[in-house]
């Protein structure tokens, strides 16, 4: 628009701009100093933190379960929530009003509380195994992303084109796998992408839920900060920042960037 | 047959929202509760308890202060950057909104850490103070409140600017254009059409950043240590090293407490400032 | 089959070189950790009802709350002959149960570079000159009830009976703490940032507070140091009683207790370990000494420590 | 191939509000039957049921002699054209044609060739594989047809399939469709809320409200002799003016307004006319006249120009009333008039 | 208070994209013009440059004797209707009509006066307390229509205000608006891409085409005598003849088509008619006969049924024509026929 804007303003912006991002780059620089304390600038250039990530084992250990609930927590949420999130959009009419409420309390609710009563309920008086109680947690973390990141394409899908092939000759439930999961796909995959990045960034939940040997590189990541103060932890940062410029450049080429926005 | 249909579509998330998310959490809003015969308070003893504490008066009291701050100020940022960003060229917009994401999408520890080397005394905030000759030694910035305030800042504002540019996008031009023609300059029309129309998105950001800044551990964990004791934090203390359990049922309820009364009044404020709003 | 150990996590690689790998090949098992505090990781247990890890260290202090909680196995001192060669306070501090594996004090530490004059007393801590430059251990962890008795001491009082005149004296300590840490690593932090430059610390973290800040020195105190055992117990849940039996002996091995002695991790209990000079220096150590240190008595310092929770919340999370 | 359609008796409901009420309606095998009415009015809900999305509360469906209320969708075999043409955005053209083939198991080369052979004769055989996003509203339009027409069902329905599209393309694409149509004698139920396009393209055509069918006929037929006021307005017989015989004189007849202004009428022209009916006239069958003479007496309002002829809306006593006047005499509000029905305009509406 | 806008030779701009070329109109005090033309023609961009939404790469803008050019919008004091009526939804429709006074700096107690005055006059005064969202689309486009004329500008612009509405409720909505232009004298710039429309509201029409200004006159003039094959085809003139004259006789003339078929015209009724020309006609205005005469010999194509008449696709030569024919004798493809022009639906085209 021809509206101008005040200088100021835009200095403001650039300032705002520098607060967001100076901070990773530091980090990104403490990466790489070779003292064994955090410096920037750094001091002297090495890359022996990084090979630490590698050599202490507990961080292998927990990258793993990170990984492993992030994938399956999002799967078993994406398994659970996309008949959700369909039932939602198609049969909006015969479902009651509080279903969608329903299905955004994870969010509501705050994480650690979650977690607190996860601990309780799942952990101690059902007695599910560490590493389970750990998978429900993410999953039920996620579950709310799923259904309203799909829902969303679901929305803006024409449920005429169902019909379309229903009369075609294809019965409802190959319809739902030939036509209408091809053309939410780009839902599906931002919801997965939103998913895997809240559950393997998330540390209210897992706090409560890890226990002997299983663990997530988080709450490691907190753990090993209250032991040592090297640039380890630092080093940890810069590639998951990596990992998250990879997924964002891949997301940014298939899908463009719009989706993580929304 | 349609509503069976949907039912069924609808029902593995449901149960596993009921029993895995609705009965657990009622459990413990449950357990908050003492026995009727306890104390002069009956059962609501253990809140009366809780507010008897200075100190736990005190913990709640920090974090609704430090979770205002957080939100009023990452309004204030967030609002001047979306209104930039959303007046930038298509290919800068969505440069700044990548930019924007990024830090999002980086954990809260590894941000909360970031800003554990950037305000420690040999830190760089710490440097520059000196170098510019602000301050004479080193400035004891970890472990207060201004540094859980901050950090929790650096967190929001990207949050806050993606609704926003959002929000702003939406604002139909059309409406500018019809202020401007009735000869409200830039000014006037900022206040008078943009910000009341914003006020929806500007709610929804700061319901988003306020439950988040009040229920958060990591940052005020890291950056705020033990004197800094935040509902979170102090949650976490009472369930997992004080073994405390009614203890923190109590703070649970509590927090959702809060979050619940902030959603809805919130909303209500909305529906008032913006009438339009439903 | 998986051997789980419940310790700190301090001094990861050194334990993992000396205990660890060397057990594991013993064992033919795979060894995993559950690491935190001592509170966090006892009140882990405790939901879990004993199960979940086969060994856990902890300071006396929780020990014996683990004790009185019923978490804790009595250890079969026939599958473990060496107990026989720790000192006599280390071979059963606390009944049938776990063993000491190692012995230390708890005193105060100060960079001599920033700190002038030296730490000499626990008084010291209230100079006005330390504003801002202090760290003490928090309530939960093992010298954090130590903070309240000699903040009665200062005062004049017994901790145990005038708690007001005792936590009065807390408050007046608080403009000199920049924040209580919780474990012993997080301290070193502190300092090697330069966050502080005194704290109240066990003696086992000298050796890495040294190789972060040189010029930390262990301050000489005319009003003396505290004793602290650790212990190590086998919980009743534990899925693998005889390797923990096999695991206990190894820690308390002649050979293993040297090598940790002189990689600066634990002082020995071993009678018959011999030091070198700069080891021996480090540690409480020899018959002597360790007969000089005043020993806690925990059954009343325990039920103190729940009532001074609050109370030093209220003092320090203001 | 090509079967009758009957519908009959047929209530319907969504939730609890009910939306058809005893709908009978029958397409003859070959013909093409139009339904026409005012949004909501209950077209589509028609088509969805006889389609199988919606299960009528009661009422039967046959497709020749086969029972299809009951059937499931998929099994129905009917070719439905979209409003929206509700193409498969994630498939080719071809593969949009051929998806009802291979749902029916036919071979993939089989399936190509008939899909293609469709493709041909839709005029799209060098769009085969682009996707439909990269296609015009017309040739989006065509795929559709060619999609529901390869499966050669025994009936076709269409869902406002022009709606979408620019008056020019829209008038050429209806002429298309008519075509081909004719060409495959398809059974063919057709729903449009333009009234035009309805009557050009159908052999008959239902005029549909509220959910009842107020006549089907021909397009000739509702034209020239609607049977009620509501198809009377609606096929534009914007006058309704009541009368009472009060002479009749062999095939000539007198009758007369409340005010009491006489006209006279012949029933060779108009038909058998009662004694008490509404005289229904479109503003170009009322002629303005200046002159005086026998008809209504009027007084001129608003005058528009509609290019052919003004418009006039015009007073009669209680009656409000619009008429057209020629281009070569301009006449100013307020003028009085004597409007004179020309009978091959008029309609005689009986009383209901 | 009211004033004359000039637009002096405008072109404009989006990005590189050249959107108006050397374009230039001008409304007379009180007038009401009307930019009609196909969607993408520039009719908005022509309302933004005057708007100042938009700077016009060269020429200038005059209101009155001020030069507009380079002021900023907001100090343009021109009211604007937008398509979508663009009311603020945050305030209620007195406040909307207030706000241009509200920047005009009119105190509290005045500005409500003459707020309620102005929807009084567009009868509105009971929603004075709404807001808009409660409004029904004409009663939107009312308060619209207020807030523009509150701050009683020198110029009215007004784009597309109607399309949004029903067709019953647009009708009524430009009787509202010209009455109100009229009452206030109000100079106006009227945007439509509805022919109906802007020849019933407009005392002149400006046609647009790709940027340009075709033709600009009166209703009738445009309607009778275009100037050109574009504004021709526009206003109706389906079929265009390209005709050489043969013979002159005093006002006959007689010509005669590529293929050799002659017409006989007279320019009395048509104007003067140059040696080559083109002859346009509407399909009312080519008559079938079938019984063979003067005229175009032509075949027959497809029928369709208009209601008042029939269309006949027709084909004369290499000529594709339009043509109607009357009810009473309906003719089938094929037939030959002759097609004879009717002077009053005729226009002559030169040669461009
Ligand atoms: N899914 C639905 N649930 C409830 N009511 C519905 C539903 N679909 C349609 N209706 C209602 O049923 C009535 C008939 O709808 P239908 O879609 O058949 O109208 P239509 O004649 O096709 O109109 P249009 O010309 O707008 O497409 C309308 O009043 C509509 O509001
Ligand atoms: N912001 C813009 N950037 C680039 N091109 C534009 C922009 N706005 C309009 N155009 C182009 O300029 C031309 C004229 O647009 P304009 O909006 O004036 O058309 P219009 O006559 O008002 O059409 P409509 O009837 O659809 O409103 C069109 O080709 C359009 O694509
Ligand atoms: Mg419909
Ligand atoms: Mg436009």
């Amino acid at each position: 628009m021809a509206t101008r804007i005040h200088p100021l303003l835009i200095l403001f912006t650039v300032l705002v701009y520098v607060f967001l991002l100076g901070p990773l780059i530091i980090i990104f620089g403490a990466s790489l100093s070779d003292t064994t304390y955090l410096t920037f600038p750094p001091q002297g250039l090495s890359f022996r933190w990084f090979q630490n990530i590698w050599d202490i084992s507990a961080f292998r250990r927990t990258i793993v379960t990170s990984l492993q609930m992030a994938f399956l927590g999002t799967g078993i949420a994406l398994i659970v929530g996309i008949p959700a999130a369909y039932a939602l959009n198609r049969y909006r009419v015969t479902l009651p009003g509080w279903l969608s409420t329903l299905f955004v309390l994870p969010i509501l609710v705050p994480e650690i509380v979650i977690g607190f009563s996860l601990l309780r309920s799942v952990t101690v008086q059902a007695g599910v195994p560490v590493w389970y109680a750990l998978l429900i947690g993410h999953t039920l973390l996620v579950i709310p992303y799923v259904i309203r990141v799909v829902s969303a394409s679901l929305a803006s899908f024409d449920f005429s084109i169902e019909e379309a092939a229903i009369s075609l000759g294809s019965p409802p439930a190959r319809t739902f796998f030939t036509i209408v999961l091809p053309n939410i796909r780009s839902g599906v995959i931002a919801a997965f992408i939103l998913s895997f990045i809240t559950s393997i960034n998330d540390v209210s939940v897992s706090l409560f839920l890890t226990g002997p040997g299983v663990s997530t590189l988080p709450i490691q990541l907190l753990a090993h900060m209250e032991q040592f103060f090297d640039p380890t932890i630092a080093s940890v940062s810069v590639v998951l920042m990596l990992l998250t410029i990879l997924v964002m450049i891949i997301v940014e080429r298939t899908l463009g960037l719009a989706i993580v926005a929304k | 047959m349609k509503r069976l249909a949907g039912w069924m579509l609808a029902s593995p998330a449901t149960l596993a929202i009921t029993f895995l998310l609705v009965i657990p959490v009622a459990i413990t809003v449950g357990l908050s509760f003492g026995s009727p015969g306890q104390g002069d308070w009956g059962i609501v003893q253990p809140y009366a308890d809780f507010f008897a504490s200075g100190f736990r008066r005190n913990v709640l009291w920090r974090t609704f202060t430090v979770a205002g701050w957080v939100t009023v100020i990452s309004l204030a940022a967030g609002l001047a950057t979306a209104y930039v960003v959303a007046r930038c060229p298509p290919w800068m917009k969505s440069t700044l909104i990548v930019l924007a994401v990024f830090p999002l999408l980086t954990g809260v520890v590894v941000r909360s850490f970031a800003w554990l080397v950037l305000l420690g005394r040999e830190g760089m905030v710490n440097q520059v103070l000196q170098a510019t000759g602000l301050t004479d030694g080193p400035v004891a910035m970890l472990y207060t409140q201004g540094a859980v305030i901050v950090a929790m800042v650096y967190i929001f504002v990207p949050l806050m600017v993606l609704v926003l540019v959002g929000v702003l996008e939406n604002i139909p031009e059309d409406l500018l254009q019809a202020s401007s023609s009735l000869g409200a300059g830039p000014v006037a029309g900022f206040f008078q059409i943009t910000l009341p129309l914003a006020v929806p998105g500007l709610i929804v950001g700061a319901v988003l950043v306020f439950t988040a800044s009040f229920t958060s551990y990591a940052t005020p964990h890291l950056l705020g240590g033990t004197r800094q004791m935040m509902m979170g934090t102090f949650l976490q203390q009472r369930a997992l090293v004080a073994f405390d359990w009614p203890g923190a049922a109590v703070v649970a309820a509590i927090m959702l407490a809060v979050i619940v009364a902030t959603v809805l009044v919130m909303t209500r404020v909305a529906r008032r400032l913006n009438p339009m709003a439903t | 089959t998986t051997f789980t150990i419940s310790w700190w996590g301090f001094n990861g690689d050194k334990m993992q070189e000396i205990i660890v790998n060397p057990f594991q090949e013993l064992c033919g098992c795979e060894v995993v950790f559950e690491t935190g505090n001592n509170g966090d990781r006892l009140n882990r247990l405790a939901m879990r009802s004993g199960a979940g890890v086969d060994v856990i260290y902890l300071t006396d202090s929780y020990s014996q709350a683990g004790i009185e909680q019923g978490l804790f196995q009595p250890i079969d001192r026939a599958q473990v002959p060496n107990i026989a060669e720790l000192y006599d306070l280390a071979q059963a501090p606390q009944g049938e149960f776990g063993p000491a594996y190692t012995v230390g004090r708890i005193g105060l530490v100060y960079d001599a570079a920033r700190v002038d004059p030296p730490i000499t007393s626990w008084n010291d801590l209230w100079r006005a000159d330390l504003a801002s430059s202090l760290s003490l251990p928090n309530i939960t962890t093992t010298a954090g009830p130590m903070v309240v008795l000699q903040a009665g001491r200062h005062a004049g009082v017994d901790a145990y009976t005038d708690e007001d005149a005792t936590f009065a004296a807390l408050a007046e300590l608080a403009p000199n703490i920049v924040t209580n840490y919780n474990t012993g690593s997080e301290m070193i932090n502190l300092f090697s940032t330069g966050e502080i430059s005194v704290s109240m610390t066990q003696d086992f973290t000298l050796g890495r507070l040294r190789d972060a800040v040189p010029t930390i020195e262990w301050a000489t105190l005319t009003d003396g140091e505290i004793a602290v055992l650790n212990t190590i117990n086998i919980p009743t849940g534990s899925e693998n009683v005889e390797l923990a039996h096999q695991f206990i002996n190894f820690v308390l091995s002649a050979d293993i207790q040297r090598q940790l002695a002189e990689q600066g991790v634990d002082a020995p209990v071993n009678a018959t370990v011999e030091l070198s000079p700069e080891a021996a220096g480090m540690w409480t150590y020899g018959q002597e000494q360790i007969d000089s240190l005043q020993r806690i008595d925990y059954s009343q310092l325990n039920p103190a420590r729940d009532r001074w929770l609050d109370r030093w919340n209220e003092t320090f999370g203001m | 191939m090509t079967q009758a359609l009957t519908i009959d008796r047929i209530t319907a409901h969504y939730g609890t509000t009910k939306v058809l009420e005893d709908l009978s309606l029958s397409v003859a095998e070959g013909e093409l039957v139009s339904l026409l009415g005012a949004s909501g009015c209950g077209k589509t809900t028609t088509l969805r049921l006889v389609a199988g999305f919606l299960q009528p509360t009661a009422g039967a469906i046959r497709l020749g002699d086969k029972d299809l209320t009951r059937l499931p969708a998929h099994q129905r075999d009917i070719g439905l054209v979209f409003q929206n043409y509700a193409l498969f955005p994630h498939l080719t053209v071809r593969e949009n044609v051929a998806f009802g083939l291979k749902q029916r198991k036919v071979a993939g080369p089989e399936r190509l060739k008939r899909a293609d052979a469709m493709l041909d004769r839709v005029g799209l055989a060098h769009l085969a594989d682009r996707l439909p996003g990269a296609l015009s509203g017309g040739q989006k339009q065509r795929v559709a047809l060619a999609r529901a027409l390869v499966i050669e069902p025994p009936l076709l329905m269409f869902d406002e399939p022009l709606s979408n599209l620019d008056a020019k393309l829209r008038i050429d694409m209806r002429v298309e469709i008519r075509q081909l149509q004719r060409a495959n004698g398809t059974t063919a139920l057709y729903v449009t809320h333009d009234q035009e396009e309805a009557f050009s393209i159908s052999d008959r055509v239902a005029i549909m409200h509220q959910g009842r069918i107020m006549q089907l006929d021909t397009p000739e037929v509702l034209y020239q002799r609607p049977a009620n006021a509501f198809v009377a307005n609606f096929v534009g017989f914007e006058n309704l003016i009541p009368l009472q015989v009060t002479t009749r004189n062999g095939a000539e007849i007198t009758a007369r307004t409340a005010e009491g202004a006489a006209l006279t009428l012949s029933q060779d022209q108009l038909g058998p006319i009662p004694d008490a009916f509404t005289l229904a006239t479109r503003p170009d069958g009322l002629q303005v006249t200046a002159t005086g003479g026998a008809g209504l007496p009027a007084t001129l309002g608003l005058r528009t120009y509609l290019g052919r002829a003004y418009q006039y809306q015009a007073r009669a006593g209680a009656l409000s009333l619009t008429a057209n006047g020629p281009l070569s005499q301009p006449l100013d509000p307020g003028t009085a008039v004597t409007l004179v029905p020309n009978p091959e305009q008029c309609a005689i509406l009986k009383p209901e």
